[in-house]
C-alpha cells in the first residue's frame, strides 16, 4: 500500500485503464499538453500520445455530445470539465442524451461514458465557480452519480466507473485533491458503484458524508468522542443509486442520523437521504434526521463569508449534539 | 406532371478546390416570402451563367441517368415512394388518432434522405433529428419497425420506448431520432471520432434542418470536426422553416453552405428535389471522408408539403408558394425523368406503387396485431449495468 | 369573475402585463407571428407589435442570456421557452448570470425576468420532450420557482411574477392549459409569490400536490371523503421559496402528509418537503411522511407505459390510506 | 524601448464597403508555434501591399497624434499605465497571499481596453470576462474599488461578493465580470438590444477572448445581433491563448475577424498593440453601432505578458516568443509615439509613473484598511424582493 494523493490517485486509475483498453480515450479542456488544470491528467499525453488524450476547445456542450457520440459507436470516453461548474452548459447532452439513450432507443445503445472533474467549493473563486451540482446529476435516471472522499476510494470507484456500461457523473471535490491516504496496490483494485462505506463505526449517532464533508464529519466524530459520544461516519461514495440499506442500518443501531454536505440545502441530496429515512426507518428514529447544508446563498468570495457559507466541524457537532437532545 | 428535366445546380462553395465564394450580401432577395427562386442557388449567381448551367445540367442527367444502373435507379424511385406513402399513412393512422405525441412528416424531402444514403455504405452512420422516419426507410429499416414504433408497440424499432423522435436500429447504422433541435450534431461528431479512432473508414451522415444551424452545437461541432478532421457530413436540410419561422427570420446569412466558410470546411449547395443530384454531391463528400476524414457541410434546399408536424395547421405559408414547390415534387421530377429516358414506362411504375403499397398497409397490420411492452418494460433499459441495491 | 382556461388566464396575464409596463416585452420561439406553439401568446403580436413581441430563432442560450442583458439595462423580459426541456441548453445563463448576478454584483445588479413555458409530461412525446425540472430549479439560490394549478392561480401568479424584481421561474403544464375554471375580472388581480394555497380543507391527512398533481389530489379526496377519509389538500404554488409554514400548520391538525408530484423522486420537491416536515413538525408526524412521485426512468412512448409512469388517483389515494394505516 | 512607430495595421474584413475577404485557407501559416507574424495581419495579405501599408501607417501615426490633443493622448497614456501598475501590484499581493482566487492580469493587453473604452461615451455599457480589471479601470471605476474588491472587502466594487472575477459598476455603466467562458456575450446581446428598445443610442462593447469564439453562446449571440441589428460591439482580444492552448490547437479557421461572414456582419482585424489604431477601429464600430444600430466584430490581436492566471507557469510558451511580443509593448510603443512626436519629454512620463504608482499605492492602502464584510452580508442580495416566510 502506498500512501499517495487524491490526485496521484485518479492519475493512476486514468493510466491504468488508458492501459487496458484501448477503447477507452481523455478528452478534455488542457487535459493533455497542460497536464490537466489541476494535474489530474499529469503524463497521460505522454504516456499515450495525442489520439487517446486529447485537449478540446472550450466547448463543453460539443465535445459533452462527441463524447456521447463516440460512445454509441463502441468507445470508452472520459470526459473532463475542466471544473464541473462548466458542465452547465453541457447538460443538455449529458441528460437528453447519455442519460436517456439507453432507454429511448429500446436498450440498443448504453453509453459507456464518465464525466468527471472537480467539483464543490474551491477557493474563493465566487459562486460561478464554486458550485456543488451532485444533486441536480442524481435527479436523473440514467446517470449514475459518484463521488469520493478519499485516495483508495478515488482511485477504486473511478477505475469502476471507467469499467461500467452506463454514463457515470465522477465529481472529485477540487479542495481535496492533495488529501493523502493509502491506496492498493493491486492494479485490479476497484470499488463497486452503489456500495456505502462505513469511514467509521459508532454507536450514538449516524452522520452521513460525502466528499469534502467526510474528513470534517470525522473530525467532528473525534471531538464528540471527546465529548462521549460516539458516532459512526457512512460515506455513500455513490450517490445515485445511494446504498441507501447500510444507512437505514446505522439508523436501526444509532436511532439517530446527521446528513451533512456543501451543497446547497434545498432538493439537495440531504433532503433525498432525509426522506428516504423517515420512510425506511421512521419508526427507529430517536429525533428527527438533521441536515447541515451549504447557506443557501450563491457563493460569496471574501474569505470570511466564504467560510461562513461552508459547513465546518463546529457545526456537525452542534447538529450531532441536537439530535442526541445534549444540550 | 411536369414534363422537364430538374435542373441541377450544384455549386460547390468555399471548397479549397474552387473559386472563391459569392458574397453573401444579397441573400436577401433569394428569400422572397412567395418563395419565388428559393429552391434555386443564390441569386448573386450570374444569370446568363445559371442559365448555361442549367443547360448543361439537363445534359448532365441524361448522363446521370444513363451511367447508373436502371435497377439502382428504380430502387431509388422505389424508397421515395415508399416514403412518401409511409407517410401519407402515419398522417391517416395521426388524424384516426390510432398513433399520439409528435409527428413530423417527411413528404417532400425524400429526394434528399434517399439521394444522399444511397452514397453510403451499409455500415456508415446515420444520425438525424426527430424527422427521420423517411431517413430510417432509406437507410434499410423496415416499414414494420417504424410502424409498430409509431404504435409504441414492443415490436418497433425502440421497442415502443422512443416513438416517432427516436428511432433507431443499431444493426443497420441508424443512431436516431434526437428531437433537441442540433442535439444529434455533436453526437454525429462523435460517432465520425470513433471511425476516426478506431480506424475504420466508416463515414457519418448527419441531417438536421435549417433552424437547428442557429444552435451553438453546429457552430461547436464543426470548429471541431474541421480542427481534428473528422469524417462527418453535415446535411442541412433547408426546408426554409424551423415550424412556423422562415429562415430569412431567424439568420443574418441564408446561404448555410457558406456558413462553412467560418470554419474553413468545404461546403456544397444542393438542390435537394433532384435525388441524383443529391447523391452525387453526398458522393463527393462520402469521398472526401472515407479517404481524407475531412467534413463537408452540405446545404440542401428542399421544401416540406406538410405542416411543422401533424398538429402544425401551416397558415404562415400562401397555398400559392406550396403549390410552387410541389411543381418540383422530387418524385414526381424523377419519375419524369425515368419516363423519358425510358428506364421504366408507366405500367412499371404503377406496380412499383402497388407494391409499396402493400408494403405500409402490411407495415399498419404489423403494428396493429404487435403487442404493447409488458408493463415492467417500464423499468429496463435504464441502466446497462443495473445496481442491485442489495447484492453485498 | 368569468370562466376561463389556464391558457387564456396566462394570455390576459400577459396581456395585461404588457400594456401595464412599457419595459416588459415578451421574446421566445413561435411567440409572435404564430401566436405560440400552445396558442399562450395568441394576439400579443397583433395587439403590442413586433417590438414588445418577439420571435427568436431557435437557440436558447442565447436568447435567455439576452433577456438577462436586456433585465441589466433596465428591461423587464418574459422569456419563453417553447417546453422547459429546452430551457436545459439555457441553464447556463439562467444559473449563473440570472440567478447570481444580484449577489455577485454586491446588489446592484437585480435582474426581473420570467422564464416561462410548459413543463412536466406531455402527451407521448418520450423522454426528451417529458421532464418535470422544478426540483433542478429550485435548488438555485436567486431563483423563484412558480407552478401554478389553477386558471386564477396562473393569472395572479403570473402577473406578479412579472412585477416581480428577480428572476422567476414559471412552469405551466402541458397537460392543463385547456383547464378550465373561474378568474377574478379585477385587472389588479395578483397572487402573492410565496403563499401556498389550501385547495380543499380536510382533518385527517394533508396532502400536499402542485401543477399537475393538483386536480388529481383533489380526486383522491374525493373518492377518500367516500371512505370516510378527510383531506386536506395544499397546493405550495410557489416551491422556492417554499410556504412550508402553511404545510406545517396542516400536518400539526392532520398529523399525516402525502407528497405528491409528477417528476422523478430523487432529489426532488417531495424530498425536500418530506425533510423539512420531518425538521418541523417530527413530534405530529403519526406516520412516515409518503411519497408519490413520477417513476424514476426516462419517459417512456408508448402510451401504456406512459401511464404507469405517472401518479394516479389510485396511487394517491392507496398512498393517504397507507399513512392513514387503514389497509 | 523600441524606436520605430508601431505599425498600423487595419483591414476590414467582409464589412460590405470593402473588397471580398480574403481567403482563410492560409491562417496556418499566420499561426505558427514561435509566434512570428502573429501580430501581423494574416499572411494572405500580399507582402507588398503590407510594405505600402506599413509606409503609409507611419505617415497616418503622425497624422493621428497630431489630431488628438496632448491632454487626451497623456490620459490614454495614463490609463494604459495604470492598469500595468495596478496588476503589478495584483501580482505582487497575489504572490504574497493577501489576496485569494483566481487572478487574471491585463498586463500587455492595455492599448485594447484603453484604446476601444476610449471611443465610449460615459453611458456606454461594456462587458467583460474574469480578465477584466484593466476595463474596469479604463471604463473609470476607481483603484480603490478594484483593490478592495480584489482583498474580499466590503469597500470593493462589488461589495467583497464577487472578487476579482465579477466587478460590477451600475453607475459607470461596467456591467461585469463574467466567468464563464463566453457567457458575458449573449448578456451584451441583451443590453444591446435593451439600448435600441428603449430607443436610447448607447452602444455595448462586449470583451471577450479568442477561445470564447468556439462556445455556442458566440454564435448564437452574433446571428441575433445581426439579424436584429443591435448597437453590439464585439471584441475579441485575441492573445493567441485560451489558458495553455494556442488558437491554432482549438480553432480550425483562425482568422477570428473572418468569422463574421457567417453572420454578414461587418468585422475588421485590428493591431492590439497600438492603442490609437484600437480607438479608431471601435469609433468606427462605434459610429456605425450608435447611427444604424449595427454590430461588428472586431478581432484585435494582443498577447499577455503575464500566464493566464497567477497560478499557472505558463510552460507553453517559449521566453523568444514572450520576447518578441515584449518588443511591442503597447506601453513602450506608445511612449515612444509619445516622445518622437513629442507629445511629452521624458520628465512628463516619470511624472506620469509616479502620480500613477502613488494611486496603485493608495488603493492597497484603502484596501488594506477597509472592513471585511459583515457576517450577515453572506445573506444580502441574493434576492431584490426577499419574500418574508411568515409576512402572512
Ligand atoms: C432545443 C429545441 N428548441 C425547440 C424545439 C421545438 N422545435 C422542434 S422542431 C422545431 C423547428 C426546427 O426546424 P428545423 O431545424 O428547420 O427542422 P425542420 O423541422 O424544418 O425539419 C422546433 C422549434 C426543440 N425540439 N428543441
Ligand atoms: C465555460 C468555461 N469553460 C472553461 C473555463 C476555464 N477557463 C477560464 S479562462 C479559460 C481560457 C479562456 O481563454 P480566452 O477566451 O482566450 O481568454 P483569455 O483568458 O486569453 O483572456 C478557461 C479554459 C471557464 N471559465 N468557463
Ligand atoms: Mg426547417
Ligand atoms: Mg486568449
Amino acid at each position: 500500500m502506498a500512501t499517495i494523493t487524491i490526485r496521484e490517485a485518479l492519475n493512476q486509475a486514468l493510466r491504468e485503464e488508458l492501459a487496458r483498453d484501448e477503447k477507452v480515450f481523455l478528452m478534455g479542456e488542457e487535459v493533455a499538453e497542460y497536464d490537466g488544470a489541476y494535474k489530474v491528467t499529469k503524463g497521460l499525453l505522454n504516456e499515450f500520445g495525442p489520439k487517446r488524450v486529447i485537449d478540446t476547445p472550450i466547448t463543453e456542450l460539443g465535445f459533452a455530445g462527441l463524447g456521447v457520440g463516440a460512445a454509441m459507436a463502441g468507445l470508452r470516453p472520459i470526459v473532463e470539465f475542466m471544473t464541473f461548474n462548466f458542465s452547465i452548459l453541457a447538460t443538455d447532452q449529458i441528460i437528453n442524451s447519455a442519460a436517456k439513450m439507453l432507454y429511448m432507443s429500446g436498450g440498443q445503445f448504453n453509453i459507456p461514458i464518465v464525466f468527471r472533474g472537480p467539483g464543490g467549493s474551491a477557493f474563493q473563486v465566487s459562486s460561478q465557480h464554486s458550485q456543488a451540482l451532485e444533486s441536480w446529476y442524481a435527479y436523473f435516471p440514467g446517470l449514475k452519480v459518484v463521488m469520493p472522499s478519499t485516495p483508495a476510494d478515488a482511485k477504486g470507484l473511478l477505475k469502476s466507473s471507467i469499467r461500467d456500461d452506463d454514463p457515470v457523473i465522477f465529481i472529485e471535490q477540487e479542495r481535496m485533491y492533495g488529501q493523502k491516504g493509502e491506496v492498493p496496490d493491486d492494479p485490479d483494485f476497484t470499488i463497486p458503484l452503489g456500495v456505502a462505506d462505513i469511514k467509521r463505526e459508532g454507536t450514538d449517532v449516524t452522520i452521513v458524508a460525502r466528499s469534502l464533508m467526510v474528513p470534517i464529519a470525522l473530525k467532528a466524530a473525534e471531538t464528540l468522542e471527546q465529548q462521549g459520544v460516539s458516532c459512526e461516519v457512512i460515506d455513500p461514495r455513490t450517490i445515485r443509486p445511494l446504498d441507501i440499506d447500510t444507512i437505514v442500518e446505522s439508523v436501526k443501531k444509532t436511532n439517530r442520523l446527521v446528513v451533512a454536505e456543501e451543497s446547497h440545502p434545498i432538493c439537495g441530496v440531504n433532503a433525498e437521504i432525509s426522506a428516504q429515512i423517515m420512510e425506511r426507518a421512521f419508526d427507529h428514529l430517536d429525533a428527527p434526521v438533521k441536515r447541515v447544508s451549504g447557506a443557501d446563498v450563491p457563493m460569496p468570495y471574501a474569505k470570511n463569508l466564504e467560510t461562513l457559507a461552508l459547513p465546518d466541524v463546529n457545526r456537525i457537532v452542534a447538529a450531532v449534539r441536537e439530535v442526541a437532545y445534549l444540550d | 406532371m411536369p414534363a422537364r428535366l430538374p435542373s441541377l445546380i450544384i455549386r460547390p462553395f468555399m471548397s479549397k478546390q474552387t473559386a472563391a465564394p459569392p458574397s453573401a450580401a444579397k441573400a436577401e432577395e433569394q428569400q422572397s416570402s412567395t418563395g419565388a427562386g428559393v429552391m434555386d442557388a443564390p441569386t448573386d449567381v450570374d444569370q446568363e451563367q445559371l442559365k448555361r448551367e442549367r443547360d448543361t445540367a439537363k445534359e448532365q442527367q441524361k448522363d446521370r441517368l444513363a451511367g447508373l444502373s436502371p435497377d439502382h435507379l428504380i430502387e431509388l424511385y422505389r424508397q421515395m415512394l415508399l416514403i412518401r406513402r409511409f407517410e401519407e399513412k402515419s398522417a391517416e393512422v395521426y388524424v384516426a388518432g390510432k398513433i399520439g405525441g409528435f409527428c413530423h412528416l417527411y413528404i417532400g424531402q425524400e429526394a434528399v434522405g434517399v439521394g444522399a444514403i444511397a452514397a453510403l455504405r451499409k455500415d456508415d452512420y446515420v444520425l438525424a433529428s426527430y424527422r427521420e422516419h423517411g431517413l430510417a426507410l432509406a437507410k434499410g429499416m423496415s416499414a414494420r419497425s417504424i410502424m409498430a414504433e409509431l404504435f409504441g408497440k414492443v415490436t418497433g424499432c425502440s421497442r415502443g420506448k422512443g416513438g416517432s423522435m427516436h428511432m433507431f436500429d443499431k444493426e443497420l447504422g441508424f443512431l436516431g431520432g434526437h428531437a433537441i433541435v442540433g442535439g444529434q450534431i455533436p453526437l454525429a461528431t462523435g460517432t465520425a471520432f470513433a471511425s476516426k479512432y478506431q480506424g475504420t473508414d466508416q463515414v457519418t451522415l448527419c441531417f438536421f434542418g435549417e433552424a437547428a444551424v442557429n444552435q451553438g452545437a453546429f457552430h461547436e461541432s464543426l470548429n471541431m470536426a474541421q480542427l481534428w478532421k473528422l469524417p462527418c457530413i453535415y446535411i442541412c436540410e433547408n426546408n426554409q422553416y424551423g415550424m412556423g419561422t422562415s429562415l430569412a427570420r431567424a439568420m443574418s446569412l441564408r446561404d448555410i453552405a457558406q456558413k462553412a466558410c467560418a470554419y474553413e470546411m468545404a461546403a456544397e449547395f444542393v438542390d435537394g428535389m433532384d435525388v441524383l443530384a443529391v447523391r452525387e454531391a453526398t458522393m463527393r463528400a462520402v469521398e472526401r471522408a472515407r479517404k481524407d476524414y475531412l467534413p463537408t457541410l452540405l446545404e440542401i434546399r428542399t421544401y416540406r408539403f406538410m405542416g411543422h408536424s401533424m398538429s402544425d395547421p401551416g397558415n404562415y405559408r400562401t397555398r400559392a408558394e406550396i403549390e410552387k414547390y410541389q411543381e418540383r415534387d422530387p418524385i414526381k421530377l424523377f419519375s419524369a425523368s425515368l419516363l423519358e429516358e425510358k428506364v421504366v414506362d408507366e405500367k412499371a411504375l404503377e406496380e412499383i406503387d402497388r407494391k409499396v403499397r402493400e408494403e405500409v398497409e402490411d407495415s399498419l397490420r404489423f403494428a396493429e396485431e404487435s403487442p404493447v411492452p409488458d408493463p415492467e418494460e417500464l423499468y429496463t433499459n435504464v441502466y446497462a449495468n443495473p445496481i442491485d441495491p442489495s447484492r453485498k
